[in-house]
């Protein structure tokens, strides 16, 4: 290995380590691969992201990671929204009403086998997922759901019709 | 020719076709289809007792026993040619496809050869706040929540299953007329009303009750390895 | 904000992105700074980090991602994830709907000469290598499978154009 790809194995190695990568470690590595001049190639890289997008930071000099310019922060700081996880019972409710629709709460929970709280369909709701559909003439005269179009749009369907039914999984057990 | 092949290291009918078809060492394209559906055929009478020999391996045997019954009459050339050409290009496009799966799994994969990087930030960077939800997510979980629902209804569906007292009842018509030799325990299994979704419990209904019978000291088991056939006798014979 | 800057904060945008960034979010987000030839700016970026240890990849050259590069792989000794074993069934299946993609199930099980079960389909879908692309406008309407960005990044391949060919194939389906 030259000196070169032993410069490009410590940049891959500091960027692919979930946290800080202490000198140590990296040394061990490259140990493997020849004599090198670790605190030469570090202080390369060092050069090389001095003026660009991602620098190479330090703590005290002893464990390396790659972090944002400082100088982007202004900027930066408008993307702090963050996504968020959908709950199971979101994801089932969502399931199933995207395949049944219009559907009733009483059957989401009887396909479920467990409740269906106020708060789920409300997060579906926020979302512009689903929405309420009329109601079933039956006794109670419940309100049935059906997916919204945002719920289209976010999954990428042209129309509901395009879901793959389960028998479209699924193939006759031999 | 004699192969010693198991057909549980097999893909499918044509990929044990595609195999065999290799055997005859030409290029696919001029492979002899007569020889080819000879080799089945052949394999497939030796295979016949085999469990993992499922219904799609008896479909193409029947169609190759039609082709070649085709084959050996001179007067319907054409026919025969169509259907010969499209059994070749199936093999053709199987073997291609067989050929780029190697090739696909070959090249360097994430995970393995290359990881993508990201680095760590306080922030994320999206849109919108709006789930991370995909569409392979929802319809997988419409999958399980449906699966559950099927391996209710199996639990339900007794009707169709056979019992252990039915198992019996097989085993002791047969012993019945033969109590002196060694005989195969599917053998046993009743040739009529027989579908895809009672096999399974009609093979359990059978094993359960033979080593029932063993219990009671009527019959004798005897399997000489793993995937052999099991065989069972009278004891008092 | 000045060019150098742009290009800085696409830097950074691409390397903080979860997944593979589009183009669009990234147009999106330094429309807000000025007017820039973003494709001039990622062009530049992509030539930067052509001989490094991290390379700038592209999917359709839409969606835009770091890796490391692929001379490290035998260096760098990845133990983050292991790929897990597909059955021969799944790459198959993968193969078929990769050359042949929009596809239905029928014509897979065509191709293979046996029926493609359901756990194959979830499987694929779970690793999000596939997703369904609307329905084919025949009797029954079928739904069509076609693969997905992940399965193209899994394998480092930058277009679905640079998978690998065999001659059979081409004259068969072209």
């Amino acid at each position: 290995m030259d000196e070169k790809q032993a410069k490009n194995l410590v940049e891959a190695l500091i960027f692919s380590a979930e946290e800080p990568l202490s000198i140590e470690s990296i040394r061990k590595i490259l140990s493997s691969y020849g004599k090198f001049n670790l605190e030469k190639l570090i202080d390369g890289l060092e050069n090389d992201y001095k003026s660009r997008g991602i620098n190479l930071h330090s703590i005290e000099k002893k464990n390396y990671y790659f972090r944002t310019s400082e100088d982007l922060g202004v900027f930066l700081n408008i993307q702090t929204k963050k996504t968020r996880n959908l709950s199971q019972a979101a994801m089932e409710t969502l399931a199933i009403i995207s395949y049944h629709q219009p559907v009733t709460r009483a059957e989401i929970e009887k396909i479920r086998g467990k409740p269906v709280f106020r708060g789920t369909l409300d997060n579906l709701l926020s979302l512009k997922w689903i929405k309420p559909a009329g109601r079933r003439e039956t006794p109670g005269r419940p309100v049935t759901w059906v997916t919204d179009l945002e719920f289209l749009k976010h999954f990428g369907l042209s129309s509901i019709k395009d879901l793959p039914k389960v028998d479209e999984l699924e193939s006759i057990i031999m | 020719m004699h192969f010693n092949l198991n057909i549980s290291g097999y893909e499918g009918p044509l990929d044990l076709l595609l195999d065999l078809s290799k055997k005859q060492k030409v290029d696919i394209k001029k492979i002899s289809i007569l020889e080819l559906a000879n080799q089945y055929l052949d394999f497939i009478n030796k295979n016949l007792d085999n469990l993992k020999l499922s219904a799609d391996y008896l479909v193409m045997a029947s169609f190759l026993a039609f082709l070649k019954s085709k084959l050996l009459l001179p007067d319907e050339k054409e026919e025969v040619e169509l259907l010969e050409e499209d059994l070749s290009n199936r093999l053709i496009h199987y073997n291609a496809i067989k050929t780029l799966t190697k090739k696909i799994f070959k090249l360097p994969q994430e995970g393995n050869d290359f990881i993508s990087v990201r680095i760590n930030n306080e922030f994320k960077i999206s849109n919108k706040i709006v789930p991370e939800a995909s569409l392979q997510d929802l319809i997988l979980k419409y999958s399980e929540i449906t699966k559950k629902k099927n391996t209710m209804k199996v639990l339900i569906d007794e009707l169709e299953q056979f019992t252990i007292e039915d198992g019996l009842s097989w085993i002791k018509n047969f012993l019945n007329v033969d109590n002196t030799s060694w005989l195969s325990l599917f053998s046993f299994l009743p040739k009529k009303n027989l579908n895809d979704k009672n096999k399974k419990s009609a093979i359990l209904a059978l094993f359960q009750a033979s080593l029932d019978q063993a219990n009671q000291g009527e019959i004798e088991i005897n399997q000489n390895s793993h995937f052999q056939k099991i065989m069972v006798k009278s004891k008092n014979g």
